[in-house]
């Protein structure tokens, strides 16, 4: 069905943007959505809200930015409900969120990817989730697709790629010295209008595309054949590998609150005398009160099983559940580790001993 | 939180009432060993020396139960004054779990200096159990000292 | 927001007021809570999907939430009941409270015992503790009315450590007198006060040693229980499909969406709680 | 560095080909540039895996923990290391005569990657190289030289306690200098420059950095001195957060994590490394630090010595003491 759309679209709306005109596109943009653009701070860059109103802003080179946007959608706190209390009596005020129209801007392609692995998950089963979605219904997504992969990624053997459209409603190639801008999505129309002035692309452009796409896919080193990861991770649950994986791990919670796809979440509540509110943060897995139970038992008391636990959700229970994986290859877990716990390796050492096996 | 309710035991909990600038008084909770500076408060009562009535009282077995993260939280709920106060040294009913006290305490004093947040809310002191008077001196200095700086909103701002 | 996606939002709570507490043991850390729900329209979502062996979210407003076993039986049209044991903060509060109290409820969650297709069969209920909650609403259920016609001989086996640890005692009284369920209750050791069985639920279940034939058997009780009985029961006779356990893990959201509660690939909160033993065996377990 | 990697193989190759220890915990080089992973070294052939150099990262100290008394570990370590050893020795977490220490004299220091990061602009290096203390890092579209100095971690940038003090084995090798500024500095000169900011300015400075703190707990994970079978934290009774990620909580979880280092941290700063958003926490230490040098002259830990706050003088400084009038 998509496949359609996308060939339709085709004929359309792929455009020729040249590379000093991307900064009045986002300008024009943000007269009608709120902008999430990379933003370069004192010594990094980010994902940020735009107002270019009030400030300059010029589209900065990047490669992939070091905190996915996954907070825009799921932010790290998120206040649930509060209430009031009067007297004896409670009065519960649901959250009133306006949320405007909103665009995210140069994402990759990689973390496009796992806004659609939130969706399949956070729309699973009886109860979607109302939060996640309030925010996500309002949300487009422009992609910037990824000319230089970096050292960690690996997003072609999770089943992306670097110039994957897959997620994105409108998708920007870059040419070296110009852009093509593709619509993706039907949602996606909604930005025709904005690049209409744009020549329309041209065969050798496209080529050129597809010369950039190739070259891209080459520059990422790391590739492994994950068809079967579901069926070899069913057979290694009591595998050793656990232990000597799980060896290197500290046990902090750092892979998981910089990974996209990681959706874990905490309810706690604050109060004072006159009312409070209950929020959600997001958890780790890695942490052992993650399953501590009050009573003082915890079922994933080793690391060995919190370990094993992080691999087998992304690899093996996301398939058994939604039939996608839950890892889009980004790299960041591997770049934040303080052991330099490398989930390459990982994935290595499953296939080959499910091979042994 | 009702008043009727029963609450946790080492739980430290927030001042109860709603406080504008107008109506604020200083509201401060004292941390007092058992034998001495406890005594030294009740001996200030039944002398009946007169204090501000400022200050909420918890009892602590001794000084040395004091527990730095105790004073964090009080101040992180609310309580715009933190006062601990044990035996002299020497007199500890213990023998030494004051000594071990004031070692806890001096790095508290110089991690508020050095991280820059205002000392004078947390307060600390010795009080015998002979010292009615002095425990009220210290009250009433302390209870200035806290409407001087007024409500603390150390915690609140951020 | 509109008025259909708040009744939707499953994160919201549901006002309720403590009816009335009910100390259920000696110690006095194990309290009944009847619950009332403050909007008739609450009380109708939650009696829509709510069977035998499900739990609800109760909110402590201002302290947390915890997922507890629903006591009472969808029969009990009126109220709620709750049996829950002081252990964390917010039991600790709830013990605390008293009547009149308002508090949050959430659910009913979770897939609860499998009713239709025990009927016809004869049934096996093995308790051991608190943990009789969820099956006293599966009993209280089973004995409502017409219910009992549609199924065959009731065995319960329910065991504690003294006499002052049994729950309910008012309804083992009235369960004791009827004919028409086999009702054998045990403690662990010999006490004064006590001319009923004596022994550990595992040694009982065999000399009681319920048929297998057309039966199913529900379990619920601490760890160590469940891992004695298990084999008692295969000994009888009974097969993996045959015997249904309640599982407990630590939950947050009830929904499947906090994603703590998993075993396998099942998450205890929207698959379970109760699963069977051929189930447990198929899953990845920690 | 030859010198060392050479006396480091034999040392290492003899503990383990006449089985004296079960393992030796060592360094491997790290999938990415300038990343280290331990290495459990158990058979001859790992040792050719084995690395030792300046971006060795991790004390290796916090994974013995988890090892149960009796095992014999051959472990290499730096002097800085070898201190959070003894203090895990002086509080009966861990035996002495469990542990062969392969001490290193520390010549370099270590890496901060977080600095590194932050001098390029949050960009990613594919390769560096190094010439004398000058590191150039290029990546696709730039390349950076910058001085040792700069991206050395902070402590090890004022360190001067560079030889082992306690030791089964020694890699006899020259220290190249003894701090990497020319001339003697005070071990607490940035403690010091700190302190003369005006408290405001403190503040602030502790606010922003601590707003970055996304509670992961890698600096408790990775510090040795931490292991608490259950940390103030985490602990639901009585439950002292609401782990709500307020910046109060924040706060609060720092400081008493500092007080709770007070004396004890030995400065490895492993820690400020492991922090993914590069938050400095290692300067409240290094204050506390300082703090038991100024007021009851014990900074340097050695093997025997009771813990700062668990012992006392009866003269100790109290002039923090509200005093009646």
């Amino acid at each position: 069905m998509v496949k359609k759309k996308e060939k339709q679209d085709n004929q359309t709306f792929e455009k020729i943007i040249p590379k000093d005109k991307l900064d009045s596109l986002i300008k024009g943009l943000n007269k009608d959505f709120k902008l999430i653009v990379p933003k370069e701070t004192e010594d990094d860059i980010e994902f940020d809200y735009l107002d270019s109103d009030k400030e300059e802003y010029q589209f900065p080179e990047y490669q992939n930015l070091r905190v996915s946007p996954k907070k825009f959608l799921f932010p790290r706190k998120e206040v649930l409900y509060s209430f009031e209390k009067e007297g004896t009596n409670i009065k519960i005020k649901e959250k009133e969120e306006l949320i405007e129209d909103q665009v995210i801007f140069g994402i990759r392609s990689c973390d496009a990817r796992s806004y659609k692995i939130l969706d399949t998950f956070f729309s699973s089963g009886k109860y979607s989730d109302p939060y996640y979605f309030s925010k996500r219904n309002k949300t487009l997504l422009i992609g910037l697709a990824c000319n230089e992969p970096m050292t960690a990624c690996f997003c072609t053997s999770v089943g992306g790629a670097p110039f994957s459209s897959e997620g994105l409603d409108a998708i920007l190639y870059d040419l070296g010295d110009k852009y093509i801008f593709k619509i993706i999505s039907e949602k996606g129309s909604a930005f025709s209008k904005y690049v209409s002035e744009y020549p329309d692309v041209k065969k050798a452009d496209l080529k050129k595309k597809e010369e950039w796409a190739k070259s891209a896919r080459d520059k990422i080193k790391f590739d492994i054949n994950l068809d079967n990861i579901e069926k070899d991770l069913d057979g290694l649950f009591e595998s050793d590998i656990w232990s000597k994986v799980s060896r290197r791990c500290i046990s902090c919670g750092a892979c998981s609150y910089v990974c996209p796809t990681c959706h874990c979440f905490d309810v706690q509540e604050q109060s004072d005398k006159n009312g409070g509110k209950r929020v959600r943060i997001w958890d780790n897995c890695q942490a052992s009160i993650f399953t501590l139970e009050a009573s003082g038992h915890n079922p994933r008391n080793s690391g060995r099983e919190r370990t094993r636990q992080r691999i087998y959700h992304k690899f093996n229970y996301y398939l058994k559940n939604y039939k996608i994986l839950g890892c889009v290859g980004c790299g960041r877990c591997i770049k934040v580790c303080p052991t330099n716990r490398d989930i390459r390796e990982t994935l290595k050492a499953v296939v080959e001993a499910a091979e042994k096996a | 939180m009702e008043d009727t309710e029963k609450t946790e035991e080492i739980q430290v909990i927030a001042p109860t009432d709603k406080v504008t600038d107008e109506n604020w008084e200083p509201k401060i909770i004292a941390f007092l060993c058992n034998w001495c500076s406890y005594a030294g408060a009740d001996l200030a009562g039944v002398s009946r020396i007169q204090y501000p009535p400022n200050v909420r009282v918890v009892r602590v077995p001794c000084s040395g139960r004091i527990n730095p993260l105790f004073i964090l939280k009080s101040l992180q709920v609310g309580w715009d004054s933190v006062l601990v106060s044990g035996c002299h040294p020497g007199d500890c009913h213990y023998i030494s779990g004051n000594y071990y006290a004031r070692r806890k305490f001096s790095v508290l004093d110089d991690l508020f200096e050095f991280m820059g947040i205002d000392k004078g809310r947390v307060n600390f002191s010795w009080v015998s159990a002979a010292e009615g008077a002095a425990f009220a001196n210290i009250i009433e200095k302390v209870t200035e000292k806290t409407r001087k700086l007024g409500p603390n909103r150390l915690f609140k701002e951020l | 927001m509109n008025q259909k996606q708040e009744l939707d939002n499953p994160y919201i709570p549901s006002l309720v007021t403590i009816e009335d507490v009910n100390s259920e043991n000696e110690v006095n850390d194990l309290k009944t809570f009847k619950l009332i729900f403050n909007e008739t329209a609450d009380k109708e979502k939650f009696f829509e999907n709510f069977k035998p062996g499900q739990f609800a979210e109760i909110t402590e407003f201002g302290i947390g939430e915890s997922p507890i076993g629903i006591a009472s039986s969808p029969t009990e049209e009126d109220y709620l009941l709750f049996t829950i044991k002081k252990t964390g903060k917010v039991t600790n509060r709830l013990h605390d409270s008293k009547k009149g109290k308002i508090i949050g409820i959430r659910g009913p969650f979770g897939n609860g015992w499998p009713l239709k297709e025990a009927e016809g069969k004869n049934i096996v209920i093995i308790g051991g503790g608190f943990a009789f909650t969820t099956l006293r609403s599966f009993i209280v259920y089973l004995l409502h009315g017409n219910n009992r016609e549609k199924f065959g001989d009731i065995i319960i086996v329910y065991g504690c450590r003294n006499p002052g640890e049994f729950c309910y005692k008012d309804d083992l009284e009235e369960w004791g007198k009827r004919d028409d369920i086999n009702l054998n209750l045990t403690i662990d050791s010999e006490h004064p006060d006590w001319d009923k069985l004596v022994g550990f639920v595992p040694t009982i279940t065999k000399e009681v040693a319920p048929s297998p034939k057309n039966a199913m058997a529900f379990v619920c009780g601490p760890p160590i229980m469940i891992k004695y009985t298990s084999p008692v029961l295969k000994e009888l006779g009974f097969k993996d499909e045959q015997i249904f356990l309640s599982l407990e893990m630590r939950m947050k959201c009830g929904i499947g969406k906090c994603g703590r509660c998993n075993i396998g690939s099942k998450f205890v909160c929207i698959d379970g709680p109760v699963f069977s033993q051929a189930e447990l065996k198929e899953l990845l377990r920690d | 560095m030859e010198q060392i990697k050479k006396s480091l193989n034999e040392i290492v190759k003899s503990l383990i080909s006449e089985k004296k220890v079960e393992y030796v915990f060592g360094f491997e080089e790290g999938t990415l540039p300038l990343k280290s992973v331990p290495l459990y070294i158990e058979k001859e052939e790992d040792i050719d895996r084995m690395i030792w150099n300046e971006y060795c990262n991790l004390n290796l100290v916090k994974f013995l923990l988890e090892e149960p008394h009796g095992k014999k570990i051959g472990i290499i370590l730096k002097n800085c290391e070898i201190r959070s050893l003894i203090v895990l020795i002086n509080e009966n977490q861990i035996n002495r005569e469990d542990i062969v220490i392969i001490g290193v004299p520390c010549s370099y220091g270590i890496i901060d990657f977080n600095k590194v990061s932050k001098l390029i602009g949050g960009k990613e290096f594919t390769e560096f190289k190094k010439n004398g203390n000058d590191y150039t890092f290029k990546g696709v579209d730039f390349e950076k030289t910058i001085k040792l100095q700069d991206i050395l971690s902070n402590s090890c940038v004022y360190c001067k306690d560079k030889n082992p003090v306690e030791y089964d084995y020694l890699v006899e090798a020259p220290i190249e200098f003894k701090t990497i500024q020319e001339e003697d500095i005070d071990e607490y000169l940035d403690v010091i420059e700190f302190e003369k900011k005006k408290p405001k300015e403190r503040w602030e400075y502790f606010k922003k950095e601590l707003e970055k703190c996304t509670l992961c707990m890698a600096c408790r994970e990775s510090c040795p001195l931490c292991y608490c079978k259950v940390c103030f934290i985490d602990s639901n009774q009585p439950q002292w957060f609401d782990k709500t990620e307020d910046l109060s909580e924040k706060l609060l979880f720092h400081m008493t994590r500092a007080i709770h280092l007070a004396g004890r941290c030995i400065m490895c700063e492993a820690c400020t490394r492991a922090c993914p958003e590069g938050i400095n926490i290692h300067l409240l230490y290094k204050k506390l630090r300082k703090m038991s040098k100024d007021r009851w002259n014990a900074d340097k830990i050695e093997l025997g010595d009771p813990s700062v706050l668990g012992s006392y003088k009866i003269d100790d400084p109290q002039e923090f003491m509200v005093k009646e009038d």
